[in-house]
């Protein structure tokens, strides 16, 4: 459902992601995994739309893609989260949810005031949602609470509850354990697992490898801008080539 | 005793004048984190618009279309919006200082225009002669000043009441958004840009408003109520009750009101009566202490902003 | 007292209070020394330099130069006390001139000893000499790095650490960059490098630690550990270990 | 458009270019718009003023004019005086109010605050010494030809020399000297400044006694040269903010130029026959900087 054909990204004469193609089956979950400026970023940000291709095509569904913004993508169906995730943090972490809803009626000025009863149902209806989404993520006691009280685990909770409120078939993620104490890391891990069983299909990027281990059973990995393996994880562990694409510099 | 009631109501309708030009200035500032220090060119240009068409026709100055005063309050109002409509398209993709610095510029810029375009706006002389409403009642001071101040309760009421529901729904939320950090509201699929010139624009047309109002209830204007001190009197005012908050712009407004008219009268009083014509200057003074007193001491305010956004978060209860 | 230039002592610190990134880490390094500083994304390197560098808030442990405490100091008197830091990135002031850039260093003596320190560090970087006119935001990656470490030395540290200098520079200049850090060396200063590039600086490293989840897991001779399966398995042993936890 | 009107634009454009030195050094640092900067020129004003009479009363014969000036060695030494007072006054308003703001880090807050501190100084002023004009000296000055069409009075002629010494100090002291160049290295970076053991905190200090004082400057040649009023600075305000994003916060050539830019168009305005719309044009060339080119003339930095 996830395809990406010939992918490139120079930057002046930086090739920061150099003709890369994989595809991603509906359902599926795959870890992407490389050493640092490995391009891995990159490749993320071309999927998601934050940046273009220099050359390629990205296909969701079979749809050529590669030329929509962000926003056109998530309508799609593609969500990703934030690396650092950005709550607003002065706002309460349901409305951090709600305002993740897209098109809402009551975004528009007018109808605050002339069509009061769409807006109170929808607001009613997306309450609903954000609700149950909030308590899948085990956050409903702090529904309530200013964002900026959330550690950082909970932040990242928070980030994958308004990325699941678009309701997206498939989910960009960005290293959504990094910083994460381990305890709240085994549940977001569980709920990612849970998202997946649910059918939406998953990329993560993560420099953790436990958890792409524990994840996801194919793994690709990336180094200077290329495919360097894909496979297994236990394969890919005990393979020299990545092991030395780690330890920096090129492969010897 | 009567006097005193009539001396209440004028205060208060006073007082509720500057109320809505706190609502304005809470929209843009409190709601949406626009730096605006023009908000007294924003009041003059509704005050000179309403003006304009409402005055009877006077040789040597363009308008006197002695039209009703509600339209002028509309047309007001509209002015006001337009043009706050028009330096937000320049000016709001810029960094907030230099927001500010244009927003002053704009206030200098329409005081000129106020001064000098005699033949439109009667120059340093003003407009004079322009129609209140109740001028029927003016012999009977109570009468006349209740009437006033149902009607600007009446108008700051339903004032009140829309700016909450727009704030407090999901278009609130968005401007909120947007004030907390641009980037994370974008990335959700929110254009801050047109967030932003909607809360500017209405913003401004409010103040608008307010200076028609506060136009029509003296029955004169000139270039003098329109210096940079009114603008500093509203920022005190929703900075002391607490921006974010239209309740606490109202309560900042009508309490900075009775700090600015008790301090009046107690300088008038205790001053010397050579130094009684300086007196409006320490006045400025005294709030302008209070200011960096909240600034520092209480930055939230009075009330402070509330914390949840949407009120249907709160008509379904606790989350 | 120590025999170590620098020594860092069951360091914890992190931006935010509930989250700290270092967690307990030490480390030592002596004059003389080049130690590098491995580990995998998110290990918290970065952070730990910059706490010892004091621009990140310590909540517990002790840093110290020659025996001196240095734990809580404000970062603008580390280098007073010998400690110089190079960060990662926006390094060289670049609206002022290469010369400008050198003479900033508080520190650095008056007159003829600045001049003589100024000299030095242009024989050092030989290529900064023909730009000392020049603003440093015309200089190269390569040459702002260098600029940025000849601005350390201007203050003559005991202590230099170097933040990923390797970062954005091509094979042959990382290269050229760290075989001026062994010529810094050999003038008794301890380094403390931090790396990605382990190929790079375990080549000119005298002894090495990996930083794993914000503390040291590894220490040995720069040497051997390229080739030490420990250090594999601390980078990508997750993926093998995790798996047998996956299975269900 | 004659000489008589490029000489005065070029008086203006130095007296709005004196004035924005001060603000653009103080802008890049402090890293706000600070309106109480017109102020502190008002103050700087009157302070040189009080100064000057309190030592007429004390030296005798030392009010005497200069000649050919219309002003003695009193205001010479009041100047300097002035200069420290006002840069001790804006010292404390730091302390007392920017100081804790700044630590909460909201730079905006500190907008409001300039703004409230700036009305509220100005109307201290206002109170003290009345809204009306004053002057140094009362003295009659006849402008001496120059060039064909060109007249300038002595004091106007002084006013151009002190804004070039001034600018050119300025530059040498932000180029050549240490504290100069720890200053620069702040305002491009503060916390790489913190890195190569500069003192930023003290730098901050220095920087608002600097503008304090380069405000003063700028007060009493505009009272020399115009005349002393509570709002003469407010009123100078937006064309120095003018001047200042024009030329590129931060740089003082820049300062100058914009200065000179705007002294001109306004008086090229007056010439067009806007007189009474003088200060508006400095507001449309600031609006044609931020449409145009926010950085400024010789500003690199998208800040």
């Amino acid at each position: 459902m996830l395809e990406a054909v010939g992918v490139s990204k120079h930057f002046g004469g930086m090739r920061a992601v150099d003709d890369v193609s994989f595809r991603i089956e509906r359902g599926q979950i795959v870890g992407l995994i490389g050493p640092n400026g490995a391009g891995k970023t990159t490749m993320f940000d071309l999927l998601a739309g934050a940046q273009r291709p220099s050359a390629g095509s990205i296909l969701i569904d079979g749809v050529r893609v590669e030329r929509e913004a962000a926003h056109r993508r998530l309508a799609r169906g593609l969500g990703r989260t934030f690396q650092i995730p950005r709550p607003f943090a002065e706002m309460t972490v349901i409305e951090n949810v709600l305002l993740a809803a897209p098109r809402q009626a009551g975004e528009r000025l007018l109808w605050t005031w002339f069509r009061p009863g769409q807006v109170a149902r929808e607001e009613r209806e997306n309450l609903d949602r954000a609700r149950a989404l909030l308590d899948f993520l085990n956050l409903s006691a702090l529904a309530g609470e200013p964002a900026r009280t959330l550690s950082g685990g909970q932040r990242k909770l928070l980030e994958l509850a308004r990325v699941l409120m678009a309701e997206p078939s498939a989910i960009l993620l960005d290293e959504p354990t990094a910083g994460v104490n381990r305890t709240l890391r085994g549940e977001i891990l569980a709920r990612i697992a849970e998202i997946n069983r649910r059918g939406v299909t998953i990329l993560i990027v993560e420099h953790d490898m436990e958890v792409i281990a524990r994840l996801c059973p194919r793994v690709i990995v990336m180094a200077q801008g290329r495919i360097l393996r894909e496979g297994a994880p236990a394969a890919i562990a005990a393979d020299r080539e990545v092991v030395e694409a780690y330890l920096g510099g090129a492969p010897a | 005793m009567i006097d005193l009631l009539g001396y209440a109501a004028f205060f208060l309708t006073t007082a509720l004048t500057y109320a809505i030009l706190c609502l304005g200035l809470n929209l843009q500032w409190g709601m949406t984190g626009l730096f605006n220090v023009g908000v007294a060119g924003f009041a003059a240009v509704g005050a000179y618009v309403s003006a304009l068409l409402t005055t009877p026709e006077i040789a040597g100055r363009l308008g006197g279309f002695d039209l009703p005063i509600a339209l002028g309050w509309i047309a007001g109002a509209a002015a006001a919006g337009l043009c706050a409509l028009l330096v937000g398209a320049i000016t709001l993709r810029l960094r907030a200082d230099y927001l500010a610095i244009t927003t002053f510029g704009i206030a200098v810029a329409i005081d000129l225009f106020a001064l000098n375009a005699q033949s439109i706006t009667g120059g340093p002389f003003g407009i004079g002669f322009i129609p209140r409403p109740f001028i029927a009642w003016a012999g009977r001071p109570l009468l006349f000043n209740g009437a006033h101040l149902l009607l600007t309760g009446g108008v700051a009421l339903i004032l009140f009441w829309a700016l909450e529901r727009a704030g407090r729904s999901p278009w609130g939320r968005v401007l909120r958004a947007i004030r907390e950090d641009e980037t994370a509201a974008l990335a959700l699929g929110k254009s801050a840009r047109a967030y932003r010139l909607q809360a500017f624009a209405l913003g401004g047309a409010v103040m608008g408003l307010a200076g028609a109002i506060q136009a029509h209830y003296i029955g004169f204007i000139s270039p003098l109520n329109y210096v940079s001190a009114l603008t500093f009197l509203v920022w005190t005012m929703l900075i002391v009750g607490g921006s974010g908050n239209n309740a606490g712009a109202v309560v900042g407004a009508v309490g900075v009101w009775g700090l600015w008219s008790a301090s009046g009268y107690l300088l008038n009083t205790l001053l010397a009566s050579q130094y009684q014509a300086r007196g409006s200057s320490l006045q400025i003074v005294i709030i302008g202490v209070v200011l960096a007193v909240i600034l520092v001491l209480r930055p939230r305010g009075l009330l402070g902003e509330r914390r949840i956004v949407s009120r249907h978060l709160e008509e379904t209860g606790a989350p | 007292m120590s025999a170590f230039a620098l020594e860092v002592a069951d360091l914890w610190a992190g931006y935010e209070p509930d989250l700290p990134i270092l967690r307990g880490a030490s480390i030592r390094a002596a004059a003389g020394e080049i130690v590098v500083l491995l580990g995998p994304n998110g290990a918290g390197k970065s952070t730990l330099v910059k706490a010892i560098a004091g621009l990140v808030a310590i909540s517990a442990g002790r840093t110290s130069l020659d025996g001196a405490e240095i734990t809580h100091l404000p970062a603008h008197l580390m280098v007073r006390h010998g400690l110089a830091y190079v960060p990662q990135t926006d390094n060289v002031f670049v609206a002022m001139t290469v010369d400008e850039n050198l003479r900033l260093a508080a520190f650095a003596g008056a007159g003829a000893e600045r001049r003589a320190r100024t000299e030095s560090v242009y024989a050092l970087f030989s290529e900064l000499a023909a730009q000392r006119r020049r603003p440093a935001g015309h200089l190269s990656g390569g040459q702002r790095q260098m600029l940025a470490i000849g601005r350390a030395l201007m203050v003559r540290p005991r202590v230099l650490i170097l933040d990923e200098p390797s970062a954005g520079l091509s094979p042959r200049l990382v290269e050229t960059v760290f075989a001026k850090l062994a010529e810094i060396r050999a003038g008794g200063i301890a380094i403390l490098l931090v790396e990605q590039n382990a190929r790079a600086a375990l080549a000119i490293g005298d002894r090495a630690y990996v930083l794993v989840e914000g503390r040291e897991r590894h220490e040995g001779p720069a040497a051997s550990l390229w080739h030490d399966p420990e250090v594999a398995r601390l980078y990508l042993g997750g993926l093998a270990a995790g798996d047998s936890e996956s299975t269900p | 458009m004659n000489l008589q009107y490029l000489a005065d634009g070029l008086l203006l454009g130095s007296t709005i270019g004196l004035g924005a030195i001060g603000l653009t050094i103080t802008y890049s640092i402090l890293r706000f718009a600070n309106f109480t900067h017109g102020d502190m020129i008002s103050w700087g004003a009157y302070f040189a003023l009080t100064v000057a009479g309190l030592l007429g009363g004390i030296v005798a014969g030392a009010a005497v004019p200069l000649a050919p000036f219309s002003f003695g060695w009193t205001v010479v030494v009041a100047t300097l005086i002035a200069m420290a007072l006002t840069g001790l006054l804006a010292l404390a308003l730091d302390q007392l109010l920017f100081r804790r703001l700044r630590r909460r880090g909201s730079a905006i807050a500190m907008v409001i605050a300039s703004f409230g501190a700036s009305l509220a100084l100005r109307s201290l002023l206002e109170f003290v010494f009345t809204p009306q004009p004053t002057y140094f000296s009362t003295e009659l000055q006849f402008a001496v030809p120059i060039a064909r069409g060109l007249r300038l009075t002595p004091d106007q002629i002084a006013v151009l020399g002190l804004t070039l010494v001034l600018f050119v100090a300025c530059h040498l002291w932000l180029t050549r000297s240490q504290i100069g160049r720890a200053m620069r290295a702040t305002s491009e970076n503060p916390s790489l400044a913190r890195v190569v053991g500069i003192d930023v905190d003290r730098v901050v200090r220095i920087t608002w006694l600097l503008g304090g004082s380069l405000a003063c400057a700028s007060g009493v040649m505009t009272g020399l040269v115009v005349q002393i009023r509570p709002y003469m600075g407010f009123d100078l305000l937006l064309a120095l903010f003018a001047a200042a994003i024009l030329g590129g916060i931060g740089s003082v050539p820049g300062a100058v130029l914009g200065g000179l830019i705007v002294g001109l168009a306004e008086s090229l305005g007056v010439w067009a026959g806007a007189a009474d719309y003088r200060e508006a044009i400095s507001f449309l060339v600031l609006i044609a900087i931020l449409l145009v080119r926010p950085t400024g003339l010789f500003g690199s930095r998208a800040r």
